[in-house]
């Protein structure tokens, strides 16, 4: 028999934890959670807090979450052993829409990437032809590489070859050598602003993952609110498409920390976006 | 014909007696804004204390089939950023009601020197917090004693009028209120949170909230906020704001039979979203035709 | 393997922690049998007073979304009658608590006095109704010196062990915790219902209670006794029952989980019926045993 | 549009008022309750009280209440004139059964006929044979006789003719005379305690509405609670049957008032009697 409040986070255990790369964790765990690829969840440890992280991968009866260790929370997780109990409430927010769609582009960055690395599962089990730009900053973190590929998906990052010093020349590469009919990305914000500007440019479909700090997910905090339209982007988020993301002033300029303090790209670039490539 | 929803506090015209209580959504003037385009009669900002504040850990809010705790810890960018984000509140479209908050006499007045001139209509103070360390309850704030020195120390300040929101729990409430209003209080707010309640999840043995325990709101707390109400009424004599589980026009309604001269919103706005707001007046205003009321303002104090 | 569920406190047997609250179902020795029947693992009586008492006017309870309110005003046929009633209440089949109200010192003594001889295996002293003149919270017996006299009067006339009754909203709740302890009471229960809360018709304007307000219980109280309970835990060291808004097994975990060693159950009684008793220890036994707990009393303050 | 809470009383307006008798009045009420026969309710007089009155009778989209006035809420009530608001709690506890029946004897003393008036309505519309005994101390206490007289009912009471003095005598006349297969009775205690007497030693079917003192109706406050079985008749009740009501010992011996004190019919049943005849 099950007792169970069902606004309370549910519980599950760690059923395993692969290492991806130094700092890069993959955490698994036995739940039919029946997530959409780009959602995310707030993982609970139980007594220290409750931090948003995409879901990586998923099948019917497993999901996964892969977390870049970077400061107490995650440090307390990399601590967690299989077994262990955790919570967490979602799946939360909007998804990435490839209806339809043939051929696409996926870019991930950083702490960005196990968002896309999911699209790039669900895009394969449908059929799609799936390119995938992988950004890091050294190669030792480029991660889900073999993943990917088994799954039947093109990989490319810059330490293939030594032909780009930027992702983002290899991005517009493969944008220009390819027909794709849909981008979608995630990764550090000044990347995600050219990719919207490109893609608007050039009328191309693409949709983003924008990440604000989010204390609630529930739309409750305002943390997440984006100038000017005063909405919440865990709920009305993380995926937007680039027209939405180009009517938000703020998108590649600032976004507000814990305290609801602006914090802009310029002035702390480095802070903001220091788990992406 | 349709009933007349309009309420004047303290001279503030509000087209409709709903004010958005403060902590929900009132972060930026953006999302103020979106309120109102909802139908918010008034608004209230996050509370605004003199530095920036994280709040406490995650998670901070937890709904159950009663309510909902939370335990934000007044997490705000400080009165600095504040001035600079609300910068011509009046500009939203409705009133805009700013939440000072602060661990010492000082703190209020340092606030309110920096956001007085921001085009707020009125400010509100809450010495009834139960679930943050130095504030409110937890700061001893909550005693006739400070209600008096803090209501004096920002009306010093300021011509805006000062609201002061009670502890609908707290046995000596009522004369908290008093003494506000003895100081020169121009409305109180009853009230806030109740509690604090803890929610613990058996399957690991731990509190839910990251701080363990918050304060208690919604349909839990909407009685007690409505005699709260009912109590003030006898005891005061300038205007009372109900605040606590209003959910629909009948709630509306009694909240205002009770004593209440307007009514602020907090769990319905996150449970419904904004377009709460335009939900409730309409059922309000359809319950009041019904009953040939031409103006909301005849329901008053009517269950006295 | 099947739970233990049985709890010992103040050295009285109980075959599992739940408890029947005071006021529900305990007016007669017949319906408390009937609730023994049911899986209670103790009953307590409605409060006796020295005096037969006709209570407040009808309605005395209202149920609503997120729980209940009553005002009975403490009705019971007073000391006398309530001797002849609960006579050899050994015999019922498991613990009987004897709740004892009065408004003096000398009312408590008087009722302890005429009933100490009837079988009953523990008294309970409520201080905090929120909703009768004279008694409790509106009898001015909610402090530290009052739960220390009235605990010393009654220690002095019997042996049997004495719970007193706290309020989980009063500020000082856990002083006056304190307070019974350090003169000798053997138990604390956290306790009675909250507010007092109000609910008003509007069609006709008109608070619905006949006390106009009375005390808030079940759900909408959970979370708030949890806390009680759990900051009792780190406060005394007498065992401590827990009461407000029980309703599964998950509660009843929960309220032990926070420090509670046994659980009293109103408005749960009330909603699902005696049978109540039975769905909560059977809900409670199954999860502990598939969570490899042995006995219910692994469970107690496990969250702190 | 309506606001309600369910679990507020139900508020209703009084359509009209109809006087039956001295000190007895009929309260009409538009509402469709869908009650059943026995049943009662808490009608709530907004800021005086609330207490039981069974249901009289019933149509699609009206219902009544007869009340004798006895003490001060019926006094209030009596205060009160058409078009004003009233609240009700129910319909609420057990009703009679009069399945399968063919021919049935009703019998109604005071302020309990109302109780039996709307079976002998009911039982009437089935098609039943319905004889209806009517209690009263004087003549100008008999009620309900042409209301059930024009639905086909036969109508007796010790007034139509000198010969009995007591109704007991009418009672045991009636049910000599006729072949019942079903006694059904609301009124003094003392009468129906000799009814469920002889109807157990008869072996007739019977079914009594067996009156408490009911302060919530909700089975909360106990004060309707019964020895030895320990049930609450505002639930268990108000309609037992013959049998039940034999397992009560207090049946015919004491109930309890609203301090829960008991109160003997024989030390005082005057005061505990007072409406029955
Ligand atoms: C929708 C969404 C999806 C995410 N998915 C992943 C993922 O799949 N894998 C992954 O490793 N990380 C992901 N993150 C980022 C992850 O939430 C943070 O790395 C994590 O919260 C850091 O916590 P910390 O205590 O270890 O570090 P801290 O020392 O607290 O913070 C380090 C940095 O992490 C960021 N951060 C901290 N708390 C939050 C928060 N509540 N919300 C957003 N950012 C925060 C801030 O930029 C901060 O500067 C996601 C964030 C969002 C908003
Ligand atoms: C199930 C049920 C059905 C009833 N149906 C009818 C009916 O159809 N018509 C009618 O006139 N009366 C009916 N009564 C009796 C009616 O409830 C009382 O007459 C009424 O409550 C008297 O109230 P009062 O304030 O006017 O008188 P009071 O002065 O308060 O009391 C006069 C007497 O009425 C009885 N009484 C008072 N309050 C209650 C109560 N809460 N519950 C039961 N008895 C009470 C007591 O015997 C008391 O001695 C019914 C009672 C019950 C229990
Ligand atoms: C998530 C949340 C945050 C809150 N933050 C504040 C705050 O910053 N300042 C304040 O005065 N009240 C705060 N409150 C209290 C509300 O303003 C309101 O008084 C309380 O929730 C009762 O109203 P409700 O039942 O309509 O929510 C907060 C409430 C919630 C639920
Ligand atoms: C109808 C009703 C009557 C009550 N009467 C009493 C009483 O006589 N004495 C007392 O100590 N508590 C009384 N209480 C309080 C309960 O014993 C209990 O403390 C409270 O209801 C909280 O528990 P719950 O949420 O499980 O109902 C009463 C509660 C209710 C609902
Ligand atoms: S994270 Fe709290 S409102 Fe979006
Ligand atoms: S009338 Fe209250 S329990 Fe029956």
């Amino acid at each position: 028999m099950s007792i169970k409040n069902p606004a309370q986070p549910t519980i599950v255990k760690i059923k395993k934890i692969i290492d991806e790369a130094p700092g890069y964790k993959t955490f698994v765990f036995e739940y039919p959670l029946a997530g959409r690829p780009g959602q995310y969840l707030m993982l609970w440890l139980p007594g220290v807090d409750l931090k948003p992280f995409s879901i990586a991968w998923q099948t019917q009866s497993e999901f996964a979450l892969a977390v870049l260790k970077r400061g107490e929370f995650t440090a307390k997780l990399f601590a967690a052993k299989a077994g262990d109990r955790l919570g967490f409430l979602g799946p939360l927010g909007t998804y990435y829409n490839f209806k339809n769609k043939k051929k696409i582009l996926l870019i991930g960055g950083g702490c960005g990437t196990p968002s896309v690395v999911f699209l790039a599962q669900a895009a394969r089990e449908q059929g799609l032809e799936v390119d995938f730009i992988l950004a890091a900053r050294i190669a030792e973190e480029i991660i889900f590489e073999r993943f990917l590929a088994d799954k039947g998906v093109k990989v490319f990052h810059r330490f293939q070859n030594q032909k780009y010093e930027h992702v983002w020349d290899l991005i517009e590469d493969k944008i220009k050598a390819e027909p794709y009919d849909g981008l979608y990305a995630c990764g550090p914000e000044l990347l995600l602003k050219r990719l919207v500007d490109l893609t608007l440019n050039k009328n191309i479909f693409c949709q983003i993952s924008m990440e604000r700090y989010m204390k609630c997910g529930l739309g409750v905090c305002g943390k997440c609110c984006v100038d000017p339209i005063g909405l919440c982007l865990c709920q009305a988020g993380p995926v937007v498409t680039n027209q939405l993301a180009n009517q938000i002033t703020e998108f590649g300029q600032y976004y507000r920390d814990a305290s609801g303090q602006k914090i802009y790209f310029d002035d702390k670039r480095q802070k903001a976006d220091s788990c992406k490539i | 014909m349709t009933a007349d929803l309009n309420v004047t506090i303290n001279g503030l015209n509000l087209k409709n007696p709903t004010i958005l209580a403060s902590g929900i959504l009132g972060v930026t003037k953006a999302s103020l804004k979106n309120v109102v385009n909802n139908g918010a009669g008034a608004v209230t900002t996050k509370s605004i204390s003199a530095l920036p504040r994280q709040g406490h850990p995650a998670p901070i809010i937890i709904t159950y089939e009663a309510g909902m705790l939370n335990a934000v810890g007044y997490s705000n960018p400080g009165a600095q950023k504040a001035k600079e984000e609300f910068q011509n509140a009046q500009t939203v479209g409705a009133p805009v009601i700013a939440s000072v908050i602060g661990q010492s006499i000082e703190d209020f007045q340092a606030v309110v020197e920096q956001i007085k001139d921001c085009g707020f209509a009125a400010m509100e103070i809450p010495l009834s917090c139960p679930h943050t360390p130095g504030f409110g309850s937890l700061g001893g704030q909550h005693t006739p004693q400070m209600a008096a020195a803090i209501t004096a120390a920002v009306k010093k300040l300021t011509g805006l009028p000062i609201w002061i929101k009670i502890s609908p729990t707290h046995q000596n409430n009522l004369k908290v209120a008093q003494a506000a209003e003895a100081a020169g209080a121009d409305a109180i707010v009853a009230g806030n949170s109740m509690g604090p309640g803890m929610i613990i999840d058996i399957e690991t043995a731990k509190p839910i909230l990251g701080f363990k325990m918050g304060g208690v709101s919604g349909a839990a707390l909407r009685p007690i906020a409505v005699r709260c109400v009912y109590d003030l009424y006898q005891t005061v004599k300038i205007p009372i704001i109900g605040c606590g589980g209003v959910a629909s026009g009948r709630d509306l309604i009694e909240m205002m039979m009770a004593g209440a001269q307007a009514v602020a919103l907090g769990t319905a706005v996150f449970i419904g979203g904004a377009s709460v707001f335009n939900k409730i007046t309409r059922e309000a205003a359809g319950w009041l035709e019904e009953n040939n009321y031409k103006k909301i303002t005849e329901v008053i104090g009517l269950a006295h």
